[in-house]
């Protein structure tokens, strides 16, 4: 099921061995976050067990974007489910080292 | 040979974010700029006109952003955001991380924000292409 | 008649704000500032040194501080305050409440922030003095 | 009883018609500020009263000196005692107003 939201980001969830997969692809920006901020709390709340976030479509991502993210990991804290963030070797990967957040997320870099 | 300056001017609402960043990456990709310094001018362009529609305006209804980008004689890409709201002034209930005016300062070679020619803020930027 | 250019260098400690911000506001005073802009100076001086303190150096043993003030020849004080740091990095873990910048950017007339001349970080500030 | 920290805030405190006063003077920058704030926060958590913070005689605050204001009143509203902010019309004014702290946390101007 895929859901193309008013921003520049593609979203499309499944569930493979009991994790949620949440996809997201294009570009995480503050047109996006709202939107994509709210699909995630609501899928995975719905979900209940553990999600993965695979953001290795994800091509841009600014700080606002990233907000998106710590809101995810913030739920997932405090509802009790696990969370796992995977993306690429790329942009998003480069803008979450210049930002320190690179250490306070569950990032994994595997590739596409 | 370097291209005319790029003139943009929006309303400061988030969807105008990727169209902005859009728009001043095809100029600089025109002006001749290298795949390595092209990420630094996408994300520190977004950075710019996501705080000018998050913090220019606030609680007001949303004015104008205008963004203005143009090559220097020594090479130099500058890209200059400008609003016409509050100026820039400090706000401990930001909805941000405050990581965007660092993130600036970490890719453009340098960053100045001063008060807007008539009100607003002005932020420039600059990026040595060395080319 | 413009002074001398004042040069301090010390190291990036919390004791060293007050320091840097008193030797400042008497060279600024030397220079015939008046006393509304001096505030301002004050201000905005504590809070450049008190990033270099906070943010340049972080978890490593802390460097220097060294700080610059000229009159330029339009009558302009310009400040320049520069660390040996990590350069100007986000850093959402900061201390900080995030109104360093946007003080800075509020209270001076321009504010620029640039790598330093080595490694760390440089923020200078300019005040029209109007004298 | 008067107490002057290592930096260059001179601290003393009175108990007047059951409210703890505490008066600051002199600068209150990032120099002072974690000795300040360990002050507060000792004397009030042991009144357990009405805190009043008498700043009409501190010449100079900046962003670091005004996280010891914001860590009062933090304090004050978790550990459940009133807190009454009294600041002069000068440069701490100012700076609050600057901050746009001036609406989130309990001042009070009075003269000197
Ligand atoms: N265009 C602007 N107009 C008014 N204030 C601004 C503007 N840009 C930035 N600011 C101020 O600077 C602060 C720091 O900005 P930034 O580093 O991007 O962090 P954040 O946006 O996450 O708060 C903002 O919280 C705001 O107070
Ligand atoms: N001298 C410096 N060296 C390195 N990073 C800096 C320096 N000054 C500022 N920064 C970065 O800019 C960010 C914003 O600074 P500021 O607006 O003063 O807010 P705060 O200090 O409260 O975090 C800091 O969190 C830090 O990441």
């Amino acid at each position: 099921m895929t859901f193309q939201p008013t921003g520049s980001a593609a979203l499309s969830h499944a569930v493979r061995d009991g994790a949620l997969t949440l996809t997201l692809s294009g570009e995480l920006d503050l047109g996006a976050e709202r939107e994509v901020r709210a699909w995630i709390g609501e899928h995975a709340a719905a979900h209940g067990g553990p999600v993965v976030l695979d953001l290795r479509g994800v091509a841009f991502a600014d700080s606002a974007g990233l907000r998106a993210l710590i809101n995810a990991d913030a739920a997932a804290r405090q509802d009790g489910w696990s969370l796992r963030i995977v993306i690429a070797d790329g942009q998003l990967r480069q803008t979450l080292a210049v930002s320190g957040l690179d250490g306070m997320l569950p990032v994994y870099v595997e590739p596409e | 040979m370097a291209p005319e300056p790029g003139r943009w001017t929006v309303a400061a609402t988030p969807d105008q974010v990727a169209v902005l960043r859009r728009a001043v990456c095809e100029y600089a990709r025109g002006a001749g700029i290298t795949d390595g310094r092209l990420g630094d001018v996408r994300l520190a362009v977004s950075e710019a006109v996501t705080n000018a529609v998050l913090h220019a305006y606030r609680d007001r209804d949303p004015g104008e952003v205008r963004v203005h980008a143009t090559v220097e004689a020594d090479g130099c890409l500058a890209v200059i955001v400008e609003d016409d709201g509050f100026g820039p002034l400090p706000r401990p209930d930001s909805p941000g991380l405050g990581l965007g005016l660092p993130t600036i300062a970490s890719v453009a070679d340098a960053v100045e924000l001063t008060a807007g020619t008539a009100a607003g803020a002005r932020l420039s930027m600059r990026f040595v292409t060395g080319g």
